[in-house]
């Protein structure tokens, strides 16, 4: 074999019943390159990745690694030979500690444990991702996490570092250190495999690309050499649309208004928010940003009232007080929520699709006298499948089987049918691929046209600059102020983001007042 | 007629001690005896509740001719199917509703708990026993009584200490009675259940043990004395000649030392020869009606007397015998 | 009260205690695994018939022993496999183990209804056994009762430090990640389930060949039930269990030897102690929630495979 | 090897054939064991699976032995499709019974209308007010409900007992721990004269109609199940936690309460120290067993009171132990899981040498 690649895949194939994730696959990546693996949701992309970590058994194919063949079993072997693997949903046990987590994933590799601690403070600090070893891995934040994930494969004498969507939770700047810590990898000769939804960071960062569709390689290219757009294309064919025109509207009077919203701590790893004020008005997107862990939880909660705030009247809806009503009266008054995280909370993993569209929907008559008009539920399932181009073989489908992105377009387009008058969501298109993306964001466009007021809580920025009219940032379960969102430039969002908002650029100090506080 | 079946319905599996074992040891007395004449069946561990009607309509119905129904809960059951099975006959052990064709039968076990009274009353030092109970019905009080009669008459200041374990069949809790017992000081184990487990816990105390229900020997070498014991084979012959002769005939048979039916197991060979001369005397004058267990003056655990000397405690006021006589510890509600 | 007699009180409390401290011990590191083996009562039972038939034809306890684990992770074996390869659900195979476990018990047994052997003898700890109060308590019991609580120690030790108690505890916290990261989960389960066949099977043996020693069927009453409930209430703490275990048999001697004491209370109403007492302690305990979560293993009982 | 392969949509077909097959497999193991002890298997399999059901008598005894059991699953299967572990159904029941009897003692004498469906709301009151300490408990005061109600249950027992011994023991019954026999007043109708088959059946099919309608009918059935499967959905959504969990005990309880009235004024006709020789625990076999499906439990139910009463026709007709019942519901419980795979899973036979052939291409490719 030749001796130039790090890594060789060749006709790799895995049959899922139902699916073949890997049609035929070969990839083949050079020394010291960082190398992006592009797909849609479901094109097979963590599956090829998983064959290679030696957690899922390739039907066939073969794998060399340095010129020689690779004989994996189970994910031992591959780090053996030096690879690693950041998963695109985190691996990391919450009870366990950051040391002892590393400790379980190494095995043998980790060495004895009173030596490990003090290699994992060095090691990231040296990548400039610090860490504590002994803190408790349910005790960080989310850019936290990730950096243990990435700390633990840096522990390994790497050689190839399988990176599957990291920088879906990462802020910013969390970003732009990866991405310093990835270079430095790579002129030790490191190679990188980069698996990413969003593109501009591809082209930022990688070598090269190779491009799935459908489980099979659809084509390559040098992403410097590309646009969004192009590579766009080669993902998704040409029939779905790519971009979709954004624009800004006006809101006309405030449907929910939050004045001094302050929670108090109910889990041991809540952010209790502290005074939030603002307003949404209907026929606007508010967008808020914030690094995950510091209060969008809490706010969802807050206005979705899952967790229901001792009698204060913070929040209104059009004047009604629902600060004590619990989630079905808020509904009632026109609350659609759509949360984080799509399996387990905004769909029931084990129930049909049909079952998950009744879950919410169940006052759009789909319910006589207490008793379930089967019909009308699926016809609306099928409705929802149908118009949110929603990818599944019928309503009788579990929800669990779903790709991330069609689950997400399901749920969201069931919140829109019943015509809210306020829509929340979190992370709307986390880990989704660009079709999707383009399909969600259209319906949510769509919706606040109709005049309904949304707002948007996500960490994704492009998102939040592409849909939303006005933004701001929660930091510390404290809420920046509340601009357009052509008055914010990047740069003033990332200090928010930080925590200063006293620092505002000078053009616009007449607008530091939270507008919920003139309510 | 020419040959019997004969059923049988026990409460507990058979087992090679206790109440249910005795029974099963008369049916193969049965099998011996009869041979050809008769066939046995037994179906044991039935709930006391509405399996019990089914089981015994199920004997009934396959061609038993005379079914003995071993548990006080098989009683309205029994009397429930009997009327419907007018041909069969039907012996209820320890109840009190009879019917043409239901007899009832039990032992006058509490003439061998007075004479194990006496036993302990000369073999005890700390003039402490302790009693092990299952519930408090009147069966077991009037064992309790029999037993602490005894005991006093040798020794007028003993007392009883009672523990209820509600259950018959318990090892474990019967066996934590004992300990409990015997940390209280008590240097004699008596028992109203089925298990040996209090006899292995005296065993393992050094102390004596008294059994029940049958020769408990075998748990505890040394510890055991005596116990009192069920014999039912001359009984049960008796009535299975009767069906065979068609002579069978509804009764209340309440037998003990004198019919054979109570016994005690082959004394310890601990037991002076002077208590058992003391012994065999007593015992044969129950059985030629010389002497009642309950016989007065008896006082109750108040201290007033309910029966004067010279008289005794009819069979009516035994049967539902409901207080302690003075020695007994504890309260009966 | 006398010294004496606190000494009995401790003394039988922790024999008592025994027999449940090993199955809930066994049944705590199967449910780190996140494996819910609801068999134990059944495993139980078929330890203390395999331990007794075993001591009765060869009179050696440590034979019997041996034979009553063996057979105790063979039965754990059948439940596994029906759980972890069959997928089936953990709460009715576990439920199927203890009504096969009981039937085949009493089957098995029949033959050996009210036999007798030698007991366990108790061990005493030269020197040590006469200290006053906890002397007799501590240092004068039974092989067995030393045993479990080397086991108590080594399994305190195993979880908090040994790396593979980590993947027992990682595992029950999510099997997926863990098979990510390549640990063995299907071992790791197996073994868990296994320890906790050998403990109850253990534990059945020390109610026929130490505790009463004597077979009759159904013998355990419910001490596996109660061993269930022990490890819920210990929420998944090791030192818990212990404490757990001796607390309820302490409470269920109690109300006997409240009785031997003389004390003028329905006996029915006594025997209700020990579950009154659990429920208070329970509830004392559960004030906050969340310390409640902290070692409860999050993937318990749900089904869990590797998608090949 | 074999292995499983997980189906892309669960099998219907299957979903009907695994119990045919589990049974299938019980019939051969029970054919080769009966053998191997030296009994006739045929005949052992005919006594332990028809004869206790070859007469009409038998029949109606089947349907009496399951009622109170079927009463118990249907509520269980309720509280378990809420992930509402309610181990209590025993308790329950028992304490069912005491408070039916102590309505029914005292209508001994009377032809009141009223005295049979007072003392069956009494039943079904005090069942509800035993699940509704295991509610309160668990939504007030945070405890696990398993312990609670396996507690409850011991606690259950002792006041039966107790009342039995005391209070309502039978003041002309001789101190005997039993209650009077009731009246014909608080007594349960008996359908067919002859049998035992009584009232309580009917309260049975209702109560399978009733929760068969509930869980797949109706919304508030959807939520319990939403509950059950999915609690941060459930919350989500805003279904009402705390309503759903103690309707569901409750109504379980209730059931588990007429259940325990049922026996007391039915086939026993008065109050004794064992009304239930573990119904409650039975019923949760045989709800999981029928899969938490009220079809599935009925036919679950009658299948293992047919070999409950199977094993007291092997102990009259061939002598074989009452061990055997356990062993066989048990063996058969253990093939119905074992063949449910099938629901969710092929199973596939992959062959050795196969595997190696793919394992030998980049070996010689290596060369
Ligand atoms: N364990 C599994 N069982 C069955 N099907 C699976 C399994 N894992 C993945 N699949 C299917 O295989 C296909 C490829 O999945 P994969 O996770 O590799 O997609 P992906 O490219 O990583 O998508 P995404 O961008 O959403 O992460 C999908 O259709 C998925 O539904
Ligand atoms: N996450 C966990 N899951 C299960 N068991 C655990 C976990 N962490 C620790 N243990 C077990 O808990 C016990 C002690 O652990 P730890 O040292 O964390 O507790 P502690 O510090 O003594 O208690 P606390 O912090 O509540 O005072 C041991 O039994 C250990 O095996
Ligand atoms: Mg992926
Ligand atoms: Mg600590």
């Amino acid at each position: 074999m030749d001796n130039k690649y790090r890594l060789t895949m060749q006709g790799m194939t895995k049959h899922y019943p139902g699916c073949i994730a890997n049609d035929g696959v070969t990839i083949k990546i050079k020394h010291g390159e960082v190398h992006a693996l592009l797909g849609e949701n479901g094109a097979g992309k963590s599956t090829l990745m998983k064959m290679l970590y030696g957690v899922v058994k390739p039907d066939q194919g073969d794998m060399f690694f340095n010129g020689r063949v690779m004989n994996i079993k189970e994910p031992a072997d591959a780090r053996e030979l030096g690879i690693g693997m950041v998963f695109q949903h985190f691996s990391l046990f919450e009870t366990l500690t950051v040391a002892q987590n590393i400790a379980l994933a190494l095995g043998d590799l980790a060495g004895h444990s009173s030596s490990l601690a003090s290699r994992i403070s060095k090691t990231s600090a040296r990548y400039g991702m610090p860490l504590d070893p002994h803190r408790l891995v349910s005790t960080l934040s989310t850019g936290e996490r990730q950096r243990v994930e990435i700390v633990r494969c840096l522990l390994l004498d790497i050689q190839l570092l399988i990176l599957d969507e990291p920088t879906s939770v990462l802020t910013p700047q969390e970003v732009d250190a990866l991405f310093k810590t990835l270079h430095s990898l790579k002129k030790e000769g490191c190679s990188v495999l980069f698996i990413s939804h969003k593109l501009h960071e591809v082209i930022e960062l990688c070598d090269s690309a190779t491009i799935l569709r459908g489980g099979k390689v659809s084509g390559h290219c040098i992403p410097k050499n590309e646009t969004s757009e192009s590579i766009a294309r080669l993902m998704v064919g040409d029939s779905t649309p790519i971009s979709n025109q954004t624009r800004r509207a006006k809101g006309t009077g405030d449907f929910l208004t939050v004045s001094n919203l302050s929670t108090n701590v109910q889990a041991l790893f809540d952010t209790p928010l502290k005074n939030i004020n603002f307003a949404v008005q209907q026929g606007e997107i508010v967008g808020i940003a914030g690094v995950a862990g510091n209060g969008q939880e809490e706010l969802l909660k807050a206005l979705s009232g899952e967790e229901i705030q001792a009698n204060n009247s913070a929040i209104k809806f059009k004047n009604t007080v629902v600060d004590t009503l619990c989630p079905l009266k808020r509904r009632r008054l026109g609350l659609a929520c759509v949360p984080e995280d799509r399996l387990g909370r905004g769909a029931v993993p084990d129930m049909d699709l049909a079952q998950n569209a009744l879950l919410t929907s169940f006052d759009s008559g789909l319910v006589k006298s207490g008793f379930l008009v089967k019909q009308k539920i699926s016809q609306l399932a099928d409705k929802i499948i149908k118009k949110y181009k929603v990818k599944t073989p019928s309503n009788r489908t579990h929800a669990l089987s779903l790709s991330g992105g069609n689950l997400q377009k399901f749920i969201i387009g069931r919140e829109v049918e019943q015509n809210p008058q306020l829509l929340v969501m979190s992370h709307p298109t986390w880990g989704v691929d660009i079709g999707a993306q383009v399909a969600i964001h259209e319906a949510i466009l769509k919706l606040r046209d109709e005049g309904c007021a949304v707002l948007v809580i996500s960490e994704d920025l492009d998102e939040l600059y592409k849909i939303c009219d006005r933004i701001g940032a929660i930091c510390d379960g404290k809420l920046s102020p509340i601009l357009d969102t052509d008055c914010v430039p990047l740069v003033q969002l990332g200090q928010w983001m930080a925590g200063d908002f006293n620092h505002d650029l000078k053009n616009n100090t007449t607008q530091i007042t939270p507008q919920g506080a003139l309510a | 007629k020419d040959s019997v079946k004969v059923g049988f319905v026990y409460v507990s599996p058979i087992g090679e001690a206790g109440w249910t074992y005795t029974h099963d040891v008369s049916r193969h007395y049965l099998e011996e005896k009869f041979g050809e004449k008769i066939e046995t069946t037994f179906v044991e561990s039935v709930p006391e509740g509405a399996d019990a009607e089914r089981v015994i309509t199920q004997l009934a119905k396959s061609g038993h001719d005379l079914i003995f129904t071993t548990s006080f809960g098989y009683m309205n059951p029994t009397i429930k199917v009997a009327k419907r099975f007018p041909n069969v006959k039907f012996e209820h052990a320890t109840g009190y509703k009879r019917a043409k064709n239901v007899g009832t039968y039990f032992d006058r076990i509490y003439e061998g708990r007075y004479l194990t009274g006496v036993i302990a009353g000369h073999m005890s030092k700390s003039d402490s026993i302790g009693y092990i109970a299952a519930f408090p019905i009147p069966e077991v009080i009037r064992g309790i009584n029999a037993f602490t009669l005894g005991l006093r008459s040798v020794k007028p200041d003993a007392q009883v200490k009672v523990v209820w374990v509600n259950s018959w069949f318990d090892p474990g809790k019967e066996r934590e009675a004992a300990d409990s017992l015997i940390d209280q000081g008590v240097d004699i184990i008596t028992q109203h259940t089925d298990s040996p487990a209090p006899l292995q816990a005296a065993e393992a105390a050094g102390i004596y043990a008294i059994g029940y229900h049958s020769d408990m020997s075998g748990y505890g070498k040394k510890a055991h004395l005596t116990a009192p014991v069920h014999h039912w084979d001359e009984f049960y012959a008796q009535r299975v000649q009767q069906v065979l002769d068609d002579k069978w005939q509804s009764q209340d048979v309440w037998k003990g030392i004198d019919a054979g039916m109570t016994r005690l197991a082959p004394l310890s060979k601990d037991i002076p020869a002077n208590v058992v001369a003391e012994i065999d005397a007593l015992s044969a004058k129950i059985a030629n009606g010389e002497f009642h267990p309950f016989s007065g003056p008896i006082k109750n655990q108040q201290g007033e007397l309910v029966t004067k000397a010279g008289q005794t405690i009819d069979d009516k006021t035994l049967l539902g015998m409901d207080f302690y006589v003075e020695g007994v510890e504890g309260q009966l509600k | 009260m006398d010294l004496e007699v606190i000494t009995n009180i401790l003394y039988a409390t922790i024999r008592t205690g025994t027999p449940l401290l090993l199955v809930a011990l066994g049944e705590m590191v199967c449910e780190k695994s996140g494996t819910l083996n609801l068999g134990q009562e059944g495993m139980m039972l078929l330890g203390a018939v395999a331990g007794f038939i075993t001591m009765y034809q060869c009179d050696n306890l440590f034979i019997g022993f041996s034979v009553a684990a063996l057979v105790g992770v063979m039965a754990s074996l059948v439940f596994a496999f029906v759980a972890l390869n069959l997928n089936a659900s953990q709460v009715a195979a576990g439920l199927a183990l203890t009504i096969f476990g009981t039937g085949l018990s009493a089957f098995l047994g029949a033959d050996y209804e009210g036999k007798t052997i030698n007991a366990l003898p108790t061990l005493a700890i030269a020197g040590f056994e006469h200290i006053p109060v906890l002397g007799k308590a501590l240092f004068s019991q039974d092989a067995i009762v030393y045993l479990s609580w080397a086991l108590v120690l080594g399994a305190y030790l195993f979880f908090k430090y040994h790396r593979a108690g980590l993947a027992v505890r990682a595992i029950g916290e999510n099997p997926g990640v863990g098979n990510n990261l390549g640990l063995p989960v299907m071992r790791t389960r197996y073994l868990a389930v296994m320890f906790g066949g050998a403990l109850a099977g253990i534990a059945g043996a020390y109610l026929s060949l130490a505790y009463t020693p004597l077979w009759t069927q159904n013998m355990t009453s419910g001490r596996g039930w109660i061993a269930l409930a022990l490890v819920v209430f210990a929420s998944w703490r090791i030192e818990r269990v212990m404490l757990g275990a001796y607390l309820f048999g302490f409470a269920s001697i109690m109300h006997l030897v409240a009785q031997a004491f003389g004390l003028a209370v329905d006996s029915n109403l006594l025997a209700m102690l020990p579950y009154g007492a659990t429920l208070i302690v329970l509830i004392m305990l559960s004030k906050n929630k969340q310390k409640l979560k902290m070692y409860e293993p999050m993937w318990l009982g749900k089904p869990w495979h590797k998608g090949h | 090897m074999i292995k499983l392969e997980p189906r892309v949509e669960r099998s219907n077909t299957w979903s009907y054939l695994s119990p045919v097959l589990a049974i299938l497999l019980t019939l051969i193991t029970g054919y080769v064991v009966f053998a191997l002890l030296g009994h006739d298997p045929l005949n052992a399999l005919y006594t332990l699976l028809v004869a206790p059901i070859a007469d009409w008598y038998g029949v109606t005894e089947l349907l009496v032995m399951t009622t109170p059991i079927l009463l118990c699953a249907y509520g269980l299967a309720l509280c378990y499709r809420a992930s509402v572990w309610n181990i209590g159904a025993e308790g329950q029941l028992l304490i069912g019974g005491v408070c039916a009897s102590a309505v029914a003692v005292n209508f001994v004498d009377s032809t009141s209308a009223f005295a049979l469906p007072l003392t069956l709301l009494a039943g079904i009151a005090g069942g509800m007010l035993w699940a509704g300490l295991a509610a309160f408990m668990k939504l007030r005061l945070n405890t696990n409900e398993i312990l609670v109600t396996i507690m409850l249950n011991y606690i259950a027992v002792n006041v039966l007992l107790w009342a039995v011994h005391g209070p309502l023991k039978d003041p002309h019954g001789y101190n005997f721990p039993e209650s009077a026999l009731f009246g014909d007043s608080t007594l349960l109708p008996v359908i067919f004269d002859g049998t035992r088959l009584h009232l309580g059946l009917a309260f049975a099919l209702l109560a399978l109609c009733a929760t068969w309608v509930f869980i797949s009918k109706t919304f508030v059935g959807f939520q319990v199940q939403v509950l059950g499967l999915d609690a941060s959905a459930a919350k989500m959504a805003g279904y009402k936690r705390a309503l759903l969990i103690a309707g569901v005990l409750v109504i379980s309880g209730g059931l588990a309460g007429l259940a325990g009235a049922g026996e007391v004024a039915g086939p026993i006709g008065q109050l004794v120290p064992q009304i239930s020789p573990g119904y409650g625990y039975a019923a949760i076999i045989v709800a999981f067993l029928g899969r938490l499906h009220p079809l599935g439990i009925t036919l679950a139910g009658l299948l293992m009171g047919l070999i409950y009463m199977g094993g007291e026709m092997a102990q009259i007709n061939i002598g074989l132990p009452n061990a055997i019942t356990g062993i066989f519901q048990g063996l058969m419980l253990f093939y119905l899981l074992s063949c449910d795979v099938l629901i969710g899973y092929r199973i596939k036979l992959s062959l050795p040498f196969k595997q190696q052939k793919t394992q030998l291409a980049p070996i010689a490719q290596e060369s």
